[in-house]
Order: structure tokens, then C-alpha cells, then sequence
């Protein structure tokens, strides 16, 4: 999750703030498409149409100076700028609050942002060349197709898979002897593989991790263009281990899947599906939402299950920053709840958005939905506040206060508002 | 001949009885192994109420559409099995036998009755060679394996009943009768005639599958 | 092991043998096996020459056949000439005929399965015309 | 046994077929079947194969058989018989010759249609064992050239029809400006969080009949559905590695498939008008993946047009008047038992409604399916001459009247149109998207 260094900065006062009426914004719009708030919460923004047809975005009441044919995805960069896809006589750009770049495309999609006021990344194409822009920068090279975009955290570094051989249509024995590798940073891997997918940088960027595929049957992980000795009837997406810069990936061998390192089986247990892992932040710890059996769902860490299983999926697990805990969405019966290291809150939902711990790893924080209305569930317990929509909540960086952010709260008009509470005085 | 007699009255009797319930017990627990390793997942959409509405549909006569465009295959398949399970059973003479062995009895069938039934067995019996011979999508799946097995269910049916019958020669088919009794059931486990053990467990997990599953009919 | 030993058709010899020594008949040559509990046969009836067979299988003790019982026990000396087989065999509820019909078996086709001589099987006995 | 000599048939030629097989040599087929007969070759193989009794009662259920005069090598048995037996019994020692035609039976013999079942007094399921001698055909390399492509396709796009990223997008933006002029604030909302309803659709859709997604478009505007595509691959529901045998595909197509649904915090999934991705979603993939049912749960066209009458938020305007037949989808009906359903939408949309038949679960397959219309042109005669008897009940319920033939599914689609052509036959196949869009009250 891409966070913003400059917290501490944000308005930590405590108290409610109404940012925007939106009731007022839909009578002023014939056109009002879904709102997006700023990561400190002191912005919402959607796209609109004005009364002369063109497209612009309202933030906090005030439309962007340009005019657009189409506006979309709409989005906040972690240093609270709006961003979003714009097009004006079918040349394609991005506009960053509200300026868009001097360049143009064909056409851009798939918005990244590097942390803390990195830069903004999209893929673009022109004239069949695609390429990934960072801050208005192509890569120096382009490729004749591209797909999976991807950015190192601080947004220094972007990968895509590409197509590095042509092949005619139909033409599958050519596909079969490798026509795809990655681009970092616009220059390609020295070498080819059959398929390339999931990629992960590690954290500062510099190393790129990958499930390929080099024959039609043999899944392995390659970094930075060297695939694993071993392969493997199936991989998922490899992570770096922070700590040491190992490389984890699930990996499927004869009796299930397990997590492998640097190409060798880690865990010793198996599984009927491990299909995703993470690191702690300090790389002491690894944990992986798997399927201990068919249809039972749970949680791995360190190898070690959680004694819950669910039976219809587990998402969004989260490790706290001190590495010690692990909370994740969790589905079961049909219903949402939040586990967290192992124990469900008793409560169900129809949806659970990724828990949130806090910095001092001593809370847990979540969003949730029943029947259309939006709650927030602290350690457990729903606070006495309801939404007709909401973000998901943030600790302040000492951990002592919450910001919620959330449309409508405990009134029946359409405000957006903004709530700072102490922790001590959550109104439960 | 006392000798022979004793030997398939007894101990072959008991290995017999032996080895066909052992080998039924063998090949449902192997399968249930192999299963239990490989295709772990049948065993989470198995359900009760589904597989038994499809078995039930299938051991109706007439109750599925197929049975009901081949109207001749299936009443002869029908009394083709009933009478195979009914005479071994319920046959008087194999009654008596049950209740000298074990002195457990239960009400057996008249005499004519089970003459008539025995028919049946060895008239079906032509009816699937024919079928065999004539159809020529079946003759086309035909082994040989498929005709031994025809035989070997109709010989303790044809000499049972010419002993039955005392026709000349009565008592060698007697134990002719005896002798290819026990080897058909020793057989069951281990041939094609296993489908009689399968049946229950495919059409169950097929149910199962059609009915909670794919909410449709397999009938 | 040894209850296996028993023929259906041993019926017939049993038969042969229960009635052939009945009391009663005992200096008669029986010819036809007969029970008053047999209501309704579904075999042809079991013909016995009780003086032929008795000289053939050497048996000169009556009780040997017409055994009798008490507390489990065979009762050496003592016969049960006189009666017929259905008095004793002839046991649990609804099982009667089959009881009976499994006590003339096993008296006379078992016999002869363990003496290796005498019919043992149906057709050898229950003979159709 | 006379066996009367059967039929020659003729090898047609693939280049996939010709080519992956000339790399095979005894050895590395021995190796591989034994391989994966040892790791895969589970209790359903080894209990189907071994209790078929040969009856040949299962061949009426097959269009091949029934409309190639009952040639025997057709059924369903006899396909088995010829392409998986000898495999099991030689445990492996079979020549390539003998994987190039187990290959052409199992890929374009078969369309896994799952009617055989039916007709099985036990139940064997036939598409069971023509996907495992699929599986072998890919894992020796094996494979008609087109359904191979479309594969590839799918792992280099994570979608069938090689649709870029940004033509996918673009795609939806054209089919959105289209329908604007219709109704004009019509949205497709992209990437919308949070949204009740991910609609997928398949590969073809863009590609081919982007108006299907206009369609949808208006139909979710008019509903006041709360809805949203993604803008990331993973919006593709098709999945033809299900029908190469490529498993380890499959898994990676449905965990992107229903990531990306849950990615986008989405209640459901409601799906186009296609019968093998719904097969694929509803209890194929999920199953490869470890999840007993669809992770999130999938709605099929049909049934989510049904809702939407039921719930009266469509309504019809003015009923579609020319006759219509119902074509019953394998995969949607004997899989997805929506036949009711489909019924109650075209009762509430169309006047004159004729009844095909055989119909429901009974349906004759469109010939098309299980991948077979996806192995391309070398097989579209056969393909055709194998549905004869879908031609005759499609002529029948002509005769009755019916003009229009409606086909809730895109490879019966493709199925029924190649036929009417073939046959000269007197109708036009319409999607049921089509006759609820063409019928329903649009101003809402």
C-alpha cells in the first residue's frame, strides 16, 4: 500500500470537518459520477459534466479550468493530488490536478503513483508503440504490445511485460519458443520466456521478480531475466523478502502448493492452494492465504496455519508494521467478517474492505458495508457512525487518532465530511 | 463325486462367499482410496438427497428418458437384473441352503416361478448376445471379454435349471451348476460385472453433481 | 467349515432316515419320507427303503437316526422312535417347515457327504416323476 | 464377432496435430501418459473406464452418432473405445499415430456436451474422459493449431481473442459514446469500487460483437443496475485452455478472472450470454483453484435478465413479434439448469414462442461447443455434417413457424449459424440480449 511520508503534516485536530455537499454538487451536475476522497481526506473529487457536454472534475466544489470530451479514472495520488485519463479530439493524456501533460497519446490507461509525491506512471500507446510514462517521461524504447504494468514503490522504476520476438497469427510454434520478456524501465530482459506474468519489484526498486513460463509446461520465477533452475507445474506471484532480498513464490509440486525461496522448497508443508504471500515489513515473518484442504480456507504464517478455516475465501491480508500480526477479510456462509491473527470478529457484512493496523500495530481498523451503508469496525466493534459511502479509515502516525472518512455520516444529507477522533474516544 | 460335491458344497462355497465379498470390499475401499487422494473434490459435492433422486430415477423402470426410447432393452435389462439377484436369493433349494449353512430363512419363491425367472436370466441373456451380434453401435464396443461375461452369468442359470429339471445328466450339471455359481461370484469383483458395485456410487456422484450443482435433471 | 457339508438334497436322505426309524413303523419298510408338518411340498416326495438303506449303512442302533435329546446332550441308549421329526424340529415362529426341512437335510444328505456315499444331491433324491 | 468393416475416415490435417506429433517419440509418450496417469489418472478414470459395460446405450445421445447414420466409432462409447481405452490398457505404449487421432476424437468429436450422461444407465461421464486424453494431447504437445492459438492467446492477454489492454478500454469507450446517443447519459463505469454487479463478457465480445456490450450497456442504464467493467485484463470470462486440456491455464484465467471481481470489491458476477465460460466459472475453474463454488458469486445473462423482469425493473415495451425457438445451451442447461428461466424472459419478451425438441436438458448440442468451433476451419465440415440432427430439429421448429432462433450461449451461436447455413435452413440466431433489448421500455 502506497503511503504518504508526510502524515505528521495532515490536520490531526480533533473534530469533524464538512468538506463538500454533494447534494448541492448533484443538483448542480446533470452528469455526477462516483466521488473519490483524498488519502488526508481534505478532498473529494468526481467527474462531471458540464452544461456545455464536455467533461471536467469537481474537487471540493470547484471544477478543474479544463474542458474535456471524456474524463476517466479519476484517482488521488498518496500526496493528495486528483488525477485522471483525459481526451480531447481523440488524443489521450493525464491530467494532474487539473494540468494536463504536454504530451499526448493514442491512448492511456493504468494509473500508478510512487509514494509520497513520486511520480505518476501510465501506459500509453502511439502509432502501435506502447511504452510505459513516468511524470510525462516515456520509456526510450517501445514495444509493439505490452501488458502488466508495474512500478517500483517509490514510482522510480516501471516494468510491463512485452513482446520482444513477432510472431505471425497462428503461428504456435513460434509462440512456443518465447516471444515475451519484461522491460524495466523501457529496456528489455536479455532473455525470452513463453509467458511472463505477475511481476514484483523489491522494495528499492533496483530488482524485478517474475512468473514465467518457459515451455508450455514449465512455471518457474525469474529475476531480473534469470529464471529459477527448478521448475514447477505452477507458480503465483513472487515477492522480495525486505530483509535479505530473497525471492518467495507459491509454487506447485507433486502433493500441492508450498511457498519455494531462490528456487528451492521453503515450507515443508503442502497445500491444496497457496495463493498469495506476504512479508512483514521487516521481513522476519511470511504469511500466505491458503487452502489447508479443497474448499477450507486459512491463513499460513511462518508454514504455521491459523486454526480457523473459512469456507469461501479469505482477501486483503495485511501484516501489522511490527511484523507480529496478520489481519485479513475473510468470507464465510456468505457473509464478511475480519480475522485477525486467527480470530473472527463476531460480526458479517456483505462486504470487508482490507484491514488497517496502526502504526503501533496495536489496532486494527476496517470498512465494511450491510445493505448499502457503510460502517467502521475498530478492534472489533462497529463505531456509532454510518455512511452511504466511506474510505478506509487511517491512524495518525503516533497511532493515538483515527480519520474517517465518510459521505453522510449519522445525518440524512449528502456531506462529505471528514472525522479526526482520539482513539480514547471512539464514539462506540 | 462325494469328494467334488463336498469340496463345492464347502470349502469353495466358503472362498467363494469370501472372495467375493472381500473383493467387493477390496475394490470399493481401493476406489474409495484413489479417490480420497486424487479426486478429493467429489466428496464435497456429494449430496445425500441428489444422488438418491438420481439412483431412484434410475432404478425405476421407464422413470428416464432413455429407458423410454428403448422400451424392449429396458424391460428385459429390468427383469434381466431383478431375476438374477431374485433367484440366487429366493430360489428354494438356495434357501434351504442359506438355512442348512447359516440357519437363517426367509420366504422363497415357488418352484414354476423361479423356472420362469431362470428363463428369463438365459432369454435375456440371448437378447444382450444378439444385441451384441446385431446392433451395430454395440457390436462395435463388443470385447471378448464382454461375451465371457454373458456366458458366465447364463451357465449357472442354464445348469441350474437342467438340473432343476433332473433332465439326463443332472447330477454333473448339478455341480456344474454349483461350481460356475461360485466362480461368477467370485468373478463379480473383479470383471465388468463390478458395475453392479459402481452403479450406486457414479449415479450418486453424477446426481449430485447435476442436481446441487448444475440444478438440472440427469435422467 | 462343517455346516457347509450340507446338501439341500441331503434332505432326501434324512428324510429317509427320521421316518424310516419312526416308532410306529419300525418293522414296516417305509417307502415314502413323511411329516405331518410337510403341508404343502414343493418337492416331489423322498422315497426311502428304511431296511435296505439301514443293512446298506450298517446302522442297527434306531437312536443313531431317531435320536434323542436332552439338554443338548444326545442321549446314548435312548431313541425317539415314535415321534415325528416336526415334534422337536420345528422351532422358531415362521421358520417351522424351513427348521424342519433343515433337520431332515442335514440328518440324512450330511451323513452321507461325511460317509462319502449316498445321494447328496436335489435331483437325487427329491426325484420327479 | 463379423465386425463389419466401419467407415474410413479421413485424417484431416492440422498443423498443430501434424507438427506437435512428429516430435513425439515412443519413449516421451509412454513417459508422459504414464506420468500423468499416475499423478491425475484419479477414482472417476479408472471407475468410468472400468464399469462401462459397452450397452451402446449412450449413443442416441449423440449428434455425432445420430447424424452420421449411426456410425459406431461416433458414440460416445466408441469415441471412448478408440481414443482412451487402448491409452489405459497399453498404460502409455501407444505410437503418435495414435495420439494424432485420439487428439482429432477427443478435440472435434466431442463437445463435451455432457448429454451422454443422461443416456448412461450409470452415469459415466463421457466429457470426463475425452478432457483427460485432452489433458494428455497438451501435455504432448498435441493440439489443433486454432484452439492451441486461442490459448496462447489467453495466456499473453488473459483474454481469447489477443484484445490489448487499451482496445479493450477503448472498446468500451466507443460501445458507451454509441449508446450515448440513445440514452444519454448512459455510463459503462470503469473501475468503479465498490460497485453491486462486475459485468464480464468474453473475448469475442469486443472483438467481434461489441454491440452485445451496448446492449448490456442499455440494459444495466434502464435497470439502474450499479455496475462496472474493469480496465484491467481479468475482465475476460472465456477460458479455451479448459478445452486444451491446459489446467494449470485455467487456474491462472479464473484466479485473474475473479481477483479482479474482488479486486473491485463487487457483490457478483453477472456474465454475458456464454455457456462455456459459465461452465468454466461456475465449476471448472473454481475447482482448480480450491474454491468449492465461484468465490464470487456468478449470474448467467439469463438468469439476470430473468431478476430484472421479476423484479419489474425492466419492462417490456412492445413484445417481440416474429415466432421464436429456443436453442437450450449445454453448458447453461444440462450445467447451469436455467432452462426455466430462459423460457419465463422470452415469454415476458416475445408473442409467438414454438418449442424445439428435444429441449431442456434433452437439447441436441449446436456442434460447436466444447471447443470444438475453436479448432477451427479444417473442422468446420466435419462440425457440420456431425449436426445433421441439429439441422432436422432446427428445420422442424422452422416448419412450426419459427423465424428466429435464440441461442443464449456465443459458441451456439456459431454452432447454429454455420448449420443454418450449411442446410439452407430458413432462420436467424439472435442472442436473448438481443430480443431484451429489442423489446424492453428504454426511457425506464
Amino acid at each position: 500500500m502506497a503511503t504518504s511520508g508526510d502524515m505528521s503534516h495532515w490536520d490531526w485536530n480533533i473534530g469533524k470537518k464538512v468538506i463538500a455537499d454533494l447534494h448541492q454538487w448533484r443538483k448542480s451536475f446533470e452528469w455526477l459520477e462516483e466521488p473519490y476522497v483524498s488519502p488526508d481526506g481534505e478532498t473529494i473529487a468526481a467527474v462531471v459534466r458540464t452544461k456545455d457536454g464536455m467533461f471536467s472534475v469537481c474537487v471540493n466544489g470547484d471544477l478543474w479550468e479544463t474542458r474535456s470530451d471524456k474524463i476517466w479514472s479519476l484517482r488521488f495520488s498518496p500526496d493528495n493530488r486528483p488525477a485522471a485519463f483525459v481526451s480531447n479530439q481523440g488524443l489521450w493524456t493525464i491530467a494532474v490536478g487539473g494540468r494536463p501533460w504536454l504530451n499526448t497519446y493514442e491512448f492511456v490507461w493504468d494509473l500508478h503513483f510512487g509514494e509520497g509525491g513520486g511520480p505518476v506512471i501510465v501506459a500509453a500507446v502511439n502509432k502501435g508503440r506502447y511504452v510505459a510514462v513516468s511524470d510525462g517521461v516515456p520509456w526510450s524504447q517501445g514495444y509493439s504490445f505490452m501488458t502488466g504494468l508495474v512500478v517500483s514503490d517509490d514510482g522510480g522504476h516501471s516494468a510491463a511485460v512485452v513482446q520482444s520476438a513477432a510472431f505471425n497469427p497462428g503461428d504456435i510454434f513460434a509462440f512456443q519458443k518465447g516471444c515475451y520478456t519484461v522491460a524495466v524501465d523501457g529496456r528489455p530482459w536479455d532473455r525470452s520466456f513463453v509467458n511472463v506474468w505477475e511481476m514484483s519489484f523489491n522494495p528499492d526498486g533496483t530488482r524485478l521478480a517474475a512468473e514465467v513460463r518457459t515451455t508450455l509446461y514449465d512455471y518457474t520465477i525469474a529475476v531480473d531475466g534469470r529464471p529459477w533452475d527448478r521448475s514447477f507445474s505452477s507458480v503465483w506471484q513472487p515477492k522480495f523478502n525486505p530483509a535479505d532480498g530473497s525471492v518467495t513464490a507459491p509454487v506447485k509440486v507433486k502433493g500441492g502448493w508450498t511457498l519455494a525461496r531462490d528456487g528451492e522448497v521453503f515450507w515443508d508443508q503442502r497445500f491444496c492452494q497457496l495463493l498469495h504471500h506476504y512479508h512483514s515489513p521487516d521481513g522476519s515473518a511470511v504469511a500466505a492465504i491458503v487452502a489447508p484442504e479443497f474448499a477450507r480456507w486459512s491463513v499460513a504464517v511462518n508454514g504455521l496455519l491459523w486454526p480457523k478455516t473459512f469456507n469461501h475465501l479469505i482477501t486483503d491480508l495485511t501484516f501489522s508494521p511490527d511484523g507480529k500480526h496478520v489481519a485479513c477479510a475473510a468470507r464465510k456462509d456468505g457473509r464478511w467478517t475480519i480475522a485477525v491473527d486467527g480470530l473472527c470478529w463476531d460480526l458479517a457484512f456483505d462486504m470487508a474492505w482490507t484491514p488497517v493496523f496502526s502504526p503501533d500495530s496495536c489496532h486494527v481498523a476496517a470498512k465494511v458495508e450491510k445493505a448499502g451503508r457503510f460502517f467502521i469496525l475498530v478492534d472489533g466493534r462497529p463505531l456509532k457512525l454510518e455512511f452511504a459511502g466511506a474510505w478506509n479509515p487511517v491512524f495518525s502516525p503516533d497511532g493515538c487518532k483515527l480519520m474517517i472518512r465518510g459521505i453522510g455520516g449519522s445525518e440524512k444529507e449528502l456531506s462529505y465530511c471528514r472525522y479526526v477522533f482520539d482513539m480514547s474516544g471512539l464514539p462506540v | 463325486m462325494h469328494a467334488v460335491f463336498n469340496f463345492v458344497r464347502g470349502p469353495m462355497a466358503g472362498i467363494a462367499f469370501a472372495v467375493f465379498i472381500i473383493g467387493c470390499l477390496y475394490q470399493m475401499a481401493s476406489m474409495w482410496r484413489l479417490a480420497r487422494k486424487k479426486d478429493a473434490v467429489v466428496f464435497h459435492y456429494f449430496s445425500l438427497f441428489y444422488a438418491l433422486r438420481s439412483i431412484i430415477h434410475w432404478m425405476v423402470p421407464f422413470a428416464a428418458l432413455n429407458m423410454r426410447r428403448h422400451p424392449v432393452m429396458t424391460g428385459v435389462t429390468f427383469v434381466f437384473h431383478l431375476c438374477l439377484f431374485a433367484v440366487p436369493f429366493f430360489l428354494s433349494s438356495h434357501a434351504i441352503l442359506f438355512k442348512e449353512s447359516w440357519d437363517v430363512s426367509w420366504a422363497w419363491l415357488p418352484d414354476g416361478i423361479a423356472d420362469i425367472m431362470t428363463l428369463a436370466v438365459m432369454g435375456a441373456c440371448l437378447f444382450f448376445l444378439g444385441r451384441r451380434i446385431f446392433l451395430r453401435e454395440v457390436r462395435y464396443l463388443t470385447t471378448v471379454s464382454d461375451v465371457l461375461i454373458l456366458f458366465c452369468v447364463a451357465l449357472p442359470f442354464f445348469s441350474g435349471f437342467w438340473a432343476g429339471q433332473q433332465w439326463p445328466g443332472f447330477p454333473v450339471m448339478t455341480l456344474v451348476h454349483m461350481i460356475s455359481g461360485e466362480i461368477l461370484l467370485m468373478l463379480i469383483p473383479f470383471t465388468r460385472l463390478r458395475h453392479m458395485l459402481f452403479f450406486p456410487v457414479i449415479r450418486g456422484y453424477m446426481g449430485s453433481e447435476f442436481g446441487a450443482v448444475r440444478r438440472a435433471r440427469d435422467w | 467349515m462343517k455346516k457347509f457339508k450340507i446338501l439341500p438334497y441331503a434332505a432326501l436322505f434324512s428324510v429317509f432316515l427320521l421316518a424310516g426309524t419312526m416308532a410306529a413303523f419300525a418293522q414296516e419298510n417305509i417307502e415314502i419320507v413323511h411329516d405331518a408338518a410337510f403341508e404343502n411340498q414343493t418337492r416331489p416326495p423322498v422315497a426311502f427303503a428304511h431296511d435296505a438303506h439301514n443293512e446298506k449303512a450298517g446302522i442297527d442302533d434306531c437312536g443313531e437316526c431317531h435320536h434323542a435329546y436332552a439338554d443338548g446332550e444326545k442321549q446314548m441308549g435312548d431313541d425317539s422312535v415314535g415321534m415325528e421329526c416336526s415334534q422337536c424340529h420345528y422351532g422358531k415362529p415362521g421358520q417351522g417347515v424351513a427348521d424342519l426341512i433343515r433337520a431332515y437335510h442335514l440328518q440324512c444328505a450330511g451323513c452321507h457327504g461325511e460317509r462319502k456315499a449316498g445321494p447328496v444331491l436335489c435331483g437325487e433324491c427329491h426325484r420327479r416323476r | 464377432m463379423t465386425h463389419r468393416p466401419e467407415q474410413p475416415y479421413e485424417i484431416i490435417s492440422d498443423i498443430g496435430v501434424e507438427k506437435g506429433a512428429e516430435k513425439l517419440t515412443p519413449e516421451r509418450i509412454r513417459e508422459v501418459i504414464r506420468r500423468y496417469l499416475e499423478e491425475e489418472g484419479g477414482a472417476r478414470l479408472r471407475v468410468y473406464a472400468d464399469t462401462c459395460v459397452h450397452c451402446g446405450l449412450c449413443s442416441d445421445a449423440c449428434h455425432f452418432f445420430l447424424s452420421n447414420d449411426r456410425e459406431p466409432r461416433f458414440s460416445p462409447a466408441g469415441k471412448v473405445k478408440q481414443a482412451l481405452l487402448p491409452i489405459l490398457r497399453k498404460k502409455g505404449d501407444v505410437s503418435a499415430d495414435f495420439i494424432k487421432r485420439a487428439t482429432e476424437i477427443a478435440f472435434t468429436e466431442c463437445n463435451l456436451c455432457r448429454r451422454c450422461v443422461m443416456y448412461c444407465p450409470f452415469g459415466i461421464d463421457v466429457a470426463y474422459l475425452m478432457l483427460f486424453v485432452r489433458r494428455l494431447s497438451h501435455k504432448l504437445g498435441v493440439v489443433p493449431q486454432y484452439i492451441q492459438d486461442t490459448a496462447h492467446s489467453h495466456a499473453a492477454t488473459m483474454n481469447q481473442m489477443w484484445v490489448r489492454e487499451d482496445e479493450w478500454i477503448d472498446t468500451l469507450h466507443w460501445q458507451e459514446e454509441e449508446a450515448r446517443e440513445e440514452i444519454p447519459n448512459l455510463r459503462i463505469p470503469l473501475e468503479k469500487e465498490g460497485a453491486e454487479i462486475f459485468y464480464s463478457v468474453i473475448g469475442p465480445e469486443p472483438k467481434f460483437r461489441a454491440q452485445l456490450i451496448y446492449q448490456a450497456a442499455v440494459i444495466m442504464n434502464v435497470a439502474g443496475q450499479d455496475w462496472t467493467m474493469p480496465a484491467t485484463p481479468g475482465w475476460d470470462n472465456s477460458d479455451m485452455c479448459m478445452y486444451t486440456g491446459d489446467e494449470e491455464m485455467v487456474a491462472r484465467l479464473k484466479k485473474k478472472h475473479f481477483e479482479t471481481a474482488m479486486r473491485l470489491k463487487t457483490k457478483r458476477i453477472v456474465m454475458g450470454e456464454c455457456g462455456h465460460a459459465f461452465r468454466s466459472v461456475h465449476d471448472v475453474g473454481n475447482r482448480f483453484l480450491g474454491w468449492k463454488m465461484a468465490p464470487v458469486p456468478v449470474t448467467h445473462a439469463i438468469e439476470f435478465y430473468s431478476e430484472l423482469f421479476q423484479s419489474r425493473k425492466l419492462r417490456v415495451k412492445r413484445k417481440y413479434d416474429i415466432p421464436v425457438t429456443l436453442h437450450d445451451p449445454c453448458n447453461v442447461v444440462r450445467g447451469g439448469g436455467l432452462h426455466e428461466l430462459a423460457r419465463y424472459v422470452i415469454h415476458e419478451t416475445c408473442s409467438r414462442f414454438v418449442e424445439m425438441h428435444p429441449n431442456r436438458e434433452h437439447n441436441y448440442c449446436c456442434g460447436a461447443g466444447g471447443g470444438v468451433i475453436n479448432c477451427g476451419p479444417p473442422y468446420t465440415h466435419k462440425r457440420v455434417v456431425g449436426s445433421r440432427v441439429k439441422a432436422e430439429q432446427l428445420a422442424e421448429a422452422a416448419a412450426k413457424g419459427a423465424r428466429v432462433v435464440i441461442a443464449p450461449c456465443h459458441n451456439c451461436h456459431g454452432g447454429l449459424e454455420d448449420i443454418i447455413k450449411h442446410y439452407g435452413l430458413d432462420l436467424e440466431v439472435k442472442f436473448l440480449g438481443d430480443i431484451v433489448y429489442a423489446s424492453i421500455d428504454k426511457e425506464g
